[in-house]
C-alpha cells in the first residue's frame, strides 16, 4: 500500500506519546511471561547437555533415571522422528543431538519430574558414553581444508579447492570495474578485522509450558517472537497437523532476534506427550549462553580506494562468518549491507559462511550487518585520517541517495541518509571540544527492513469501542503504536481501542516479530482493517439514511453524508452505528490480510565521544548521539527507545561482550558475570534525533526502526578509540587488555 | 531433604509456606506463593530481576533461601502499588516509556524505590550506580534514569 | 541438605564439627548460594550464623573496630566510624557486586571464599586486620593474611568459623585506599587490585605503609618492597614509579577470561600508584 | 523481455552473466522462466529468493507486476532479527 496521497496529513495521534496499554500490568508484576504460567499436575523439565565441543554419542543409558521415584518421562533423540525437510531436521537436531554432539551445551537428553530436585537428580543418573572428536570454534580455522568437519555432507555446491566442507554458503554482490576504480585512487587502505560472537542478552531466559494430550491435541505457552513459526516448526517436528497445536505467546522479556526459532519447545512437547502431563521447561542463564543462538563471529578483509578530495573510487570486502553447528547464511546480509551507505561506481563484496563447534547462531538485530559495516566504516575513517578529510563531509560526499544503484543491486527510492548526515553535521555534538585522551567517532548504519505475512482483525463493540486482534508479540510497545494507528484512522480516542496479541488459533498466520516489521506491516494491516471497518460502517449509515453507500464518508469518528446532494443528515457517530449494528446487519468487523511488501530501508548515523585511560586501556563513553530516519515516528518515545537500546547493545559489542572459548572448545563465560553487557553506570544519556523522511510504501510513511541502531556503534566507537589513542584498532571487543597492548606496542 | 515450615510477612500479609532447605526465596515467591512479578534472569545475583526488600534491605531473592525468611518482612513488586493507586515510580515508568519488554521492570522499580528512600534527591550518576545491578537490555537505561528522577522530583514535592 | 540456624557460636562449632559430609557457613550467602545453585557445591549442611548474638554488630574496641562476621556491606557502609578510620577497607568491600549483593554480602564471607580476587582482602591485609575464630578449642585470633591458602582454600580447621574481623586503631595522619580494575564500572570480578595503607608524619613524609595486591597471584599479596619504596618519601614521582615497579615485579598472575598475565602485571603497578596517592591525600598529605 | 540482475555467486549458473533476460510479467513467471532457462538456479530458488523491483524488496508475492522497463534484481531471501 502506497503512502497516502495527502502527504501533508495533519495527524491527531500519530507522533504523540500516550501511555502504553500494557503499562500497568508490567509495572505491577502482573504481566505473565514465559516462566510465569502453571498448569494442574505440571511437571518440571530439565535438559542434560554435552560437556564436549564435538563428540560421537556411543550410547545413552536412561534406565536409572527412569527408575527414579518422581521421574515421569525421559526423552532422547530416539523419541523424535526424522523430519523430511532438512532445515526442520537441523532445528530438531539442534534441540536434541542425534548421533553427534556438535557444541558444548548441546542437548542430549531431557527429563520431566515432579519437582526440580528430582529432575536434577535424574539428570545425574543418565549415562552418556562419548567418543570425543576434534573440534573447531574459530571462523578462519574452520574454513581450512584440514579442519575438523562439523557436519559431513553439508558443504556448498562447487566448494572451492582448499576449503573445508564446513563452508556452506557463498555470496557475491557488486558492480563496476574494480581495477579501474582502484587505479583512480590517491590512497588505498587494506585492512583485516575480527569480531567476536555476541549474545542478544535478553533478560528473560527461554521458557515454555507444553501440554500434549492423548487425543493428539497440543497447547504450548511460550515466550517467543513468533508463535505461528513456533507452531509450524513444532508441528513438523512432532509430526502433527498445525491445527492441533495451539501456541500462545506469553509476554516476552526481550528477544532481539534470539527468540525467532525453537530450542526447548519440541523437547517440552515430547516430554509432555511421553508423560501425559503438562511440562514446564525453563532454561537457566547458563543454558541460554551455551545452547540458544548467539550471533556470528566474523573475519573480514576490506580494501577501499579514495581520491585526495574524498571520493571513493572502488571498494572491496571479503567476509567470513561462522554461524555455529548447522548451516547458516547470515554472511549474505553482511555482504549486501556493507557498502549500502555509499554511492559507488565500483564495488564488490564476497561472503563465506562456515560451520563451527559452537551453538547454531540465531538472528540478532540486523543480523550480519553490524560486523560488516564495522569493518567498512573503520577503513573509511582511516582514509579520512590519512587524507586529512572531515569524516562527515566525506560520507556526505559519497552518500547513497535516491537513484543510487546500491552495492547489493537495487536502486534506492527515497532514503534518509543525506538528511541524517546533515543533521549530525549541524548538531552541537559534532563540534564540541574534546579533551586529552578523548576521541570522536562516527559511523553510518543501514538495515533493509521487511514486511511479511500479517493479519489484523478490528472488532467494533456495541458501545462503539474497538478491539484489535493482531498476531505479533509486543516486545517494545507495539500494542500502543497499533492502537494509535487504529484510533487515528477511525478518528476516535486512543483509550477507546484495546489491542491484544492472538494465539495461533484466533487469527490467521503472522510472520515472526523480526526484520523491524511490526510497526510497518502490522500498522499497515491495522490501517487497512480500519478502512475496511469504516467502509462497513458507512454502508450501515447509508442503509439507515436510505442513501447510496458511496454518498457516505467517514471523518473523525462519524459517518457523514458526502454533500448536499446526498441528503441532509446529522453525522452518525461510531457509537450509534455500533449500537444499531444488530439491527442493520449484525456485528461489524474490519480485517486485513496481506503479505506486506514495500518496507523502506533505514539509515542511521551515530556520533560518540570516548576517553581512553592511557595507563589501563579502559574506555569511557562520554557522549553519544543517535540520528535516524524513522519515516514517521508513530510513538516517538518507543522510537527513541529502539535507538537508545540498539546503541547500547552495540556499545557492549564494541567494548566488552564476547563468547570466550577455551582450548577444550568449551564456553568459558556462560553467565552475566563474565559475559559483560553494559550496566547503567557504564553509560551516559543516549541522545536521539529522529528524522522523518516518509517511506513511500506505507500510508503514514512509517519505516521499521528496530534494527538499524545496533549497526553503527561498533565502528563509531572503534573510530573514536582509534582517534583517541592514535592507533587503528581492528578487533572487537576492544577490551582494556587489547587497547593497552596496542598502546604498549606503539611505545 | 525434609521441607521446612516458614512463617513470614510478605507485603504486610502474614504468610506461611513450606520449602526445601535449598530452595531460594525467589522460587518460593514464584512457585509456591504465585508472586511471579519477581523474575529470574540469572540465578546468580548478576541481573537484579529478582530484587525484593528483606527487612528494609534491597536484596536479590535468588540469593536468599526461603528458609531464611522466617520472621522477616519481605516486600515485592506486588506490594508496591496501593490497590489501584500506582507508586510515583510506577506512574513515571509508564509515562516516560522507561520499559520496553518489561521483564527487568519489577526489579528496577523495587531497587529504585529503595534508593529514593535512602536518597530522595540523587544525581544521575548515583541512580546509575545504585541500579548497576539491574540489567536492562532494551532501553539503554536512558529513559529509566529519567523516570526515576521524575518520580523522585514528584516525591520530593518539587 | 540440611539448613540449621545456630543459636550461638558454640552451637555453630558443634554443628560444623559433627558434620561428616560437606558443611558450609551461611551468612550473606552471596557466594555459597551461587555455588549451590550452579551445582558447584553440594553441601550436606548449611549453618546459618546470623542468629548468633553480636554477629551483626560493629563495636568500638581499643581505638579500632570489631566487625561481626554477619555485618553486610550496606551496614558497614553506613557506619560513620569505620568509614572515617578505614575508608579503603570499606570501599574495597563496597565494590563487591550490586546494591542488592551489598544488602547481604559480608566481609568475612568474602575472605572465606578464598578468592585471590576478593575485593575486601587487599584492604584488610593492608590494614593488618585480625580475625577472631571460634572453634572446638575455643577462640583464637589470626592475621587476615594467614587465612587464604590457595584459590578457594583457607586455613580454618574442621569446626572453625570466623566470628569477627578486627580493624586496629591508627594514629593521626593515616589513611588507606583500595582500587581495582574491572572492564565495566560495576558488577565485575577484579582483574587486578591494590590496597594501600599509610601513615604520615607532620610534614607529610610517609613513615609507615602496607601495600597489598589482589588477583595477581594465587593469594592476595603483601608487597614489602612496594611499601619500602614510599616510606620516607612524600610520594614524589620517583617513589611512585618505584612503588609501581615493585608491585609489577611480584605479580604472578594467570591468563584467563578476565585478563592476561601481561595486563594484570602492568595494571597492578598502576593501581597501586593511584591508590597510594588517594590514601596519601586522605591522610592529609599534599602531592 | 525483463532484464534480471543476478548476484555474483549465482553467475556460475548463468554462464557468468551478471544480467539475463527472461519473458515475465510477474514474480512467479520470472522465477519459472529462470528455472527453465538456467536450471543451475533451481537450488537457490528452492532455498528462497527475494526480488528487488525498482528498489523495493519483495519476498514472496508471486503476482507483483513486473514491467519491461522495471529494474529487477534477484536477491537471496531476506530475514531479520
Amino acid at each position: 500500500m502506497a503512502l497516502d496521497e495527502h502527504k501533508k496529513r495533519i495527524f491527531k495521534l500519530i507522533g504523540t506519546r500516550p501511555p502504553r496499554p500494557d503499562g500497568v500490568d508490567k509495572v505491577t508484576g502482573r504481566a505473565m511471561y514465559g516462566a510465569d504460567a502453571t498448569a494442574p499436575g505440571m511437571l518440571t523439565g530439565r535438559i542434560l547437555r554435552s560437556p564436549h565441543a564435538h563428540a560421537r554419542i556411543k550410547s545413552i543409558d536412561t534406565s536409572a533415571a527412569e527408575a527414579l521415584n518422581g521421574v515421569k518421562a525421559v526423552v532422547t533423540s530416539a523419541d523424535f522422528g526424522l523430519p523430511e525437510d532438512e532445515s526442520v531436521r537441523d532445528v530438531q537436531d539442534n534441540c536434541m543431538a542425534r548421533e553427534k554432539v556438535l557444541y558444548d551445551g548441546h542437548a542430549v537428553a531431557a527429563v520431566a519430574a515432579i519437582n526440580v530436585s528430582v529432575a536434577k537428580q535424574a539428570l545425574k543418573l543418565i549415562k552418556v558414553e562419548y567418543e570425543i572428536l576434534a573440534h573447531v570454534t574459530d571462523v578462519d580455522a574452520a574454513m581450512q581444508a584440514d579442519a575438523p568437519v562439523v557436519l559431513a555432507g553439508r558443504a556448498m555446491d562447487d566448494l572451492p579447492k582448499g576449503m573445508s566442507e564446513n563452508v556452506t554458503h557463498h555470496f557475491e554482490f557488486g558492480h563496476g570495474d574494480m581495477e579501474a576504480g582502484f587505479a583512480k585512487a590517491d590512497k588505498i587502505i587494506e585492512r583485516s578485522f575480527k569480531t567476536a560472537a555476541t549474545h542478544q542478552g535478553y533478560i528473560e531466559p527461554h521458557a515454555c509450558l507444553a501440554t500434549m494430550g492423548s487425543d493428539g491435541k497440543g497447547e504450548l505457552w511460550v515466550c517467543t517472537q513468533g508463535q505461528y513459526y513456533v507452531r509450524e516448526l513444532c508441528a513438523d517436528i512432532m509430526d502433527m497437523d498445525t491445527s492441533q497445536l495451539r501456541v500462545t505467546a506469553s509476554e516476552i522479556g526481550g528477544g532481539f532476534g534470539g527468540k525467532t526459532t525453537v530450542f526447548i519447545e519440541p523437547v517440552a512437547l515430547a516430554l509432555s506427550r511421553k508423560s501425559g502431563r503438562p511440562v514446564k521447561l525453563v532454561m537457566n542463564r547458563e543454558e541460554v549462553f551455551r545452547a540458544s543462538g548467539p550471533t556470528a563471529s566474523s573475519s573480514t578483509d576490506v580494501k577501499i580506494g579514495m581520491t585526495k578530495d574524498g571520493r571513493i573510487t572502488a571498494a572491496h570486502a571479503t567476509f567470513r562468518y561462522q554461524g555455529g553447528a548447522f548451516p547458516s547464511g547470515t554472511v549474505q546480509f553482511g555482504a549486501q549491507s556493507s557498502f549500502a551507505a555509499y554511492d559507488l561506481d565500483a564495488v564488490q563484496t564476497i561472503g563465506w559462511n562456515t560451520m563451527t563447534n559452537r551453538p547454531k547462531e540465531a538472528a540478532y538485530r540486523a543480523p550480519g550487518a553490524p560486523m560488516a559495516i564495522y569493518a567498512v566504516e573503520s577503513v573509511v575513517d582511516e582514509l579520512c585520517q590519512e587524507l586529512g578529510l572531515d569524516p562527515l563531509e566525506t560520507r556526505l560526499r559519497n552518500a547513497a541517495h535516491k537513484g543510487t544503484k546500491s552495492s547489493y543491486g537495487p536502486t534506492f527510492d527515497d532514503i534518509g541518509l543525506e538528511a541524517t548526515l546533515e543533521a549530525a553535521k549541524l548538531h552541537p555534538h559534532y563540534t564540541a571540544p574534546l579533551g586529552p585522551n578523548q576521541g570522536r567517532g562516527l559511523s553510518c548504519g543501514f538495515w533493509f527492513n521487511f514486511g511479511g505475512n500479517t493479519c489484523v482483525a478490528l472488532s467494533l463493540n456495541f458501545d462503539g469501542t474497538v478491539g484489535i486482534t493482531e498476531g505479533n508479540p509486543d516486545i517494545g510497545g507495539s500494542r500502543a503504536s497499533i492502537s494509535m494507528m487504529a484510533a487515528e484512522e477511525l478518528g476516535i480516542a486512543y483509550e477507546k481501542v484495546r489491542t491484544i496479541v492472538a494465539d495461533t488459533n484466533s487469527l490467521g498466520h503472522n510472520d515472526v516479530t523480526d526484520g523491524s516489521r511490526v510497526t510497518f506491516a502490522v500498522g499497515l494491516a491495522t490501517i487497512k482493517a480500519a478502512r475496511d471497518a469504516i467502509k462497513k460502517m458507512c454502508s450501515r449509515a447509508a442503509k439507515i439514511w436510505d442513501i447510496d453507500e458511496d454518498a457516505v464518508y467517514w471523518e473523525d469518528g462519524f459517518a457523514k453524508p458526502s454533500g448536499p446532494n446526498a441528503g441532509s443528515f446529522e453525522p452518525m457517530s461510531i457509537e450509534e452505528i455500533a449500537a444499531t449494528s444488530p439491527n442493520t446487519g449484525g456485528p461489524i468487523v474490519g480485517h486485513h490480510e496481506v503479505n506486506a511488501e514495500g518496507a523502506g530501508v533505514s539509515f542511521g548515523v551515530h556520533l560518540v565521544d570516548v576517553e581512553v585511560d592511557p595507563e589501563t586501556g579502559a574506555t569511557t563513553i562520554l557522549r553519544y548521539t543517535v540520528f535516524q530516519d524513522a519515516g514517521k515516528a508513530v510513538h516517538p518515545d518507543y522510537v527513541e527507545g529502539q535507538m537508545q537500546g540498539g546503541a547500547v547493545q552495540g556499545i557492549g559489542w564494541a567494548l566488552n561482550e564476547e563468547y570466550i572459548y577455551g582450548e577444550d572448545g568449551r564456553l568459558q563465560n556462560p553467565g552475566l558475570l563474565d559475559y559483560r553487557i553494559p550496566v547503567a553506570s557504564d553509560l551516559p544519556n543516549i541522545d536521539t534525533v529522529i528524522l522523518e523522511i516518509p517511506n513511500p510504501g506505507h500510508p503514514y510513511g512509517v519505516r521499521g526502526v528496530g534494527e538499524t541502531p545496533i549497526v553503527p556503534p561498533l565502528a563509531a566507537i572503534s573510530n573514536a578509540v582509534s582517534r583517541s589513542i592514535g592507533l587503528r584498532m581492528s578487533a572487537l571487543p576492544m577490551s582494556p587488555p587489547k587497547i593497552l597492548k596496542a598502546l604498549k606496542s606503539k611505545g | 531433604m525434609k521441607n521446612i515450615h516458614v512463617s513470614t510477612t510478605i507485603n504486610g500479609d502474614p504468610t506461611e509456606f513450606i520449602c526445601a532447605p535449598d530452595e531460594s526465596l525467589l522460587d518460593v515467591l514464584r512457585d509456591r506463593l504465585r508472586l511471579t512479578g519477581s523474575k529470574e534472569g540469572c540465578g546468580s545475583g548478576d541481573c537484579g530481576a529478582c530484587s525484593v526488600m528483606v527487612d528494609g534491605r534491597l536484596v536479590c531473592s535468588c540469593l536468599v533461601l526461603g528458609a531464611e525468611a522466617e520472621g522477616v518482612e519481605v516486600e515485592t513488586i506486588e506490594g508496591m502499588a496501593d490497590g489501584d493507586d500506582l507508586h510515583p515510580l510506577q506512574k513515571h515508568f509508564i509515562n516516560g516509556a522507561a520499559l520496553q519488554c518489561g521483564v527487568c521492570t519489577p526489579g528496577i522499580l523495587v531497587a529504585a524505590k529503595a534508593l529514593l528512600k535512602k536518597n530522595p534527591n540523587p544525581t544521575d550518576t548515583e541512580v546509575r550506580y545504585w541500579l548497576a545491578g539491574n540489567l536492562c537490555r532494551c532501553t539503554g537505561y536512558d529513559k529509566i534514569i529519567k523516570a526515576v528522577q521524575a518520580a523522585a522530583a514528584e516525591m520530593r514535592g518539587a | 541438605m540440611r539448613y540449621v540456624k545456630a543459636e550461638n557460636a558454640a552451637d555453630a562449632v558443634q554443628l560444623l564439627q559433627d558434620e561428616t559430609g560437606i558443611a558450609r557457613v551461611l551468612a550473606g550467602g552471596t557466594d555459597v548460594l551461587v555455588q549451590l545453585k550452579a551445582g558447584m557445591l553440594e553441601p550436606d549442611l548449611l549453618v546459618d550464623i546470623k542468629n548468633i548474638e553480636g554477629i551483626k554488630d560493629i563495636v568500638a574496641e581499643d581505638g579500632g573496630y570489631r566487625i561481626g562476621a554477619a555485618v553486610s556491606g550496606a551496614e558497614l557502609g553506613e557506619h560513620a566510624g569505620v568509614v572515617a578510620l578505614w575508608p579503603g577497607v570499606v570501599e574495597g568491600f563496597e565494590l563487591i557486586g550490586s546494591t542488592q549483593v551489598q544488602g547481604r554480602a559480608t566481609m568475612t564471607g568474602n575472605l572465606c571464599n578464598g578468592s585471590p580476587a576478593a575485593d575486601s582482602v587487599p584492604g584488610l591485609i593492608a590494614a593488618n586486620a585480625v580475625v577472631r575464630i571460634a572453634g572446638p578449642d575455643g577462640t583464637r585470633d589470626c592475621a587476615v593474611i594467614d587465612i587464604p591458602v590457595s584459590p578457594g582454600k583457607i586455613s580454618l580447621g574442621q569446626g572453625e568459623f570466623i566470628t569477627s574481623i578486627f580493624l586496629p586503631k591508627r594514629p593521626e595522619r593515616a589513611s588507606d585506599a583500595y582500587l581495582r580494575f574491572i572492564p565495566r564500572t560495576e558488577m565485575d570480578i577484579a582483574v587486578a587490585a591494590a590496597g594501600v595503607s599509610l601513615e604520615l608524619d607532620a610534614d607529610g613524609t610517609c613513615t609507615a605503609a602496607r601495600v597489598s595486591l589482589g588477583a595477581v597471584a594465587p593469594t592476595v599479596l603483601l608487597v614489602e618492597g612496594a611499601a619500602n619504596a614510599i616510606i620516607g618519601t612524600k610520594l614524589d614521582a620517583a617513589a611512585l614509579a618505584a612503588l609501581s615497579a615493585a608491585c609489577s615485579a611480584v605479580c604472578n598472575p594467570i591468563d584467563d577470561k578476565r585478563g592476561t598475565i601481561e595486563f594484570r602485571t602492568e595494571i597492578a603497578g598502576v593501581l597501586a600508584k593511584r591508590a597510594a596517592l588517594i590514601a596519601y591525600k586522605r591522610a592529609g598529605g599534599q602531592s | 523481455m525483463v532484464k534480471v540482475a543476478i548476484w555474483g555467486s549465482l553467475r556460475g549458473a548463468t554462464d557468468g552473466k551478471a544480467e539475463v533476460e527472461v519473458e515475465a510479467g510477474n514474480f512467479k513467471q520470472l522465477l519459472d522462466q529462470l528455472a527453465i532457462n538456467y536450471p543451475g538456479l533451481k537450488p537457490q530458488i528452492k532455498r528462497g529468493v527475494s526480488l528487488a523491483l525498482d528498489g523495493k524488496i519483495y519476498r514472496d508475492d508471486w503476482f507483483v507486476k513486473i514491467n519491461e522497463d522495471s529494474e529487477v534484481v534477484l536477491m537471496p531471501y531476506m530475514v531479520g532479527g
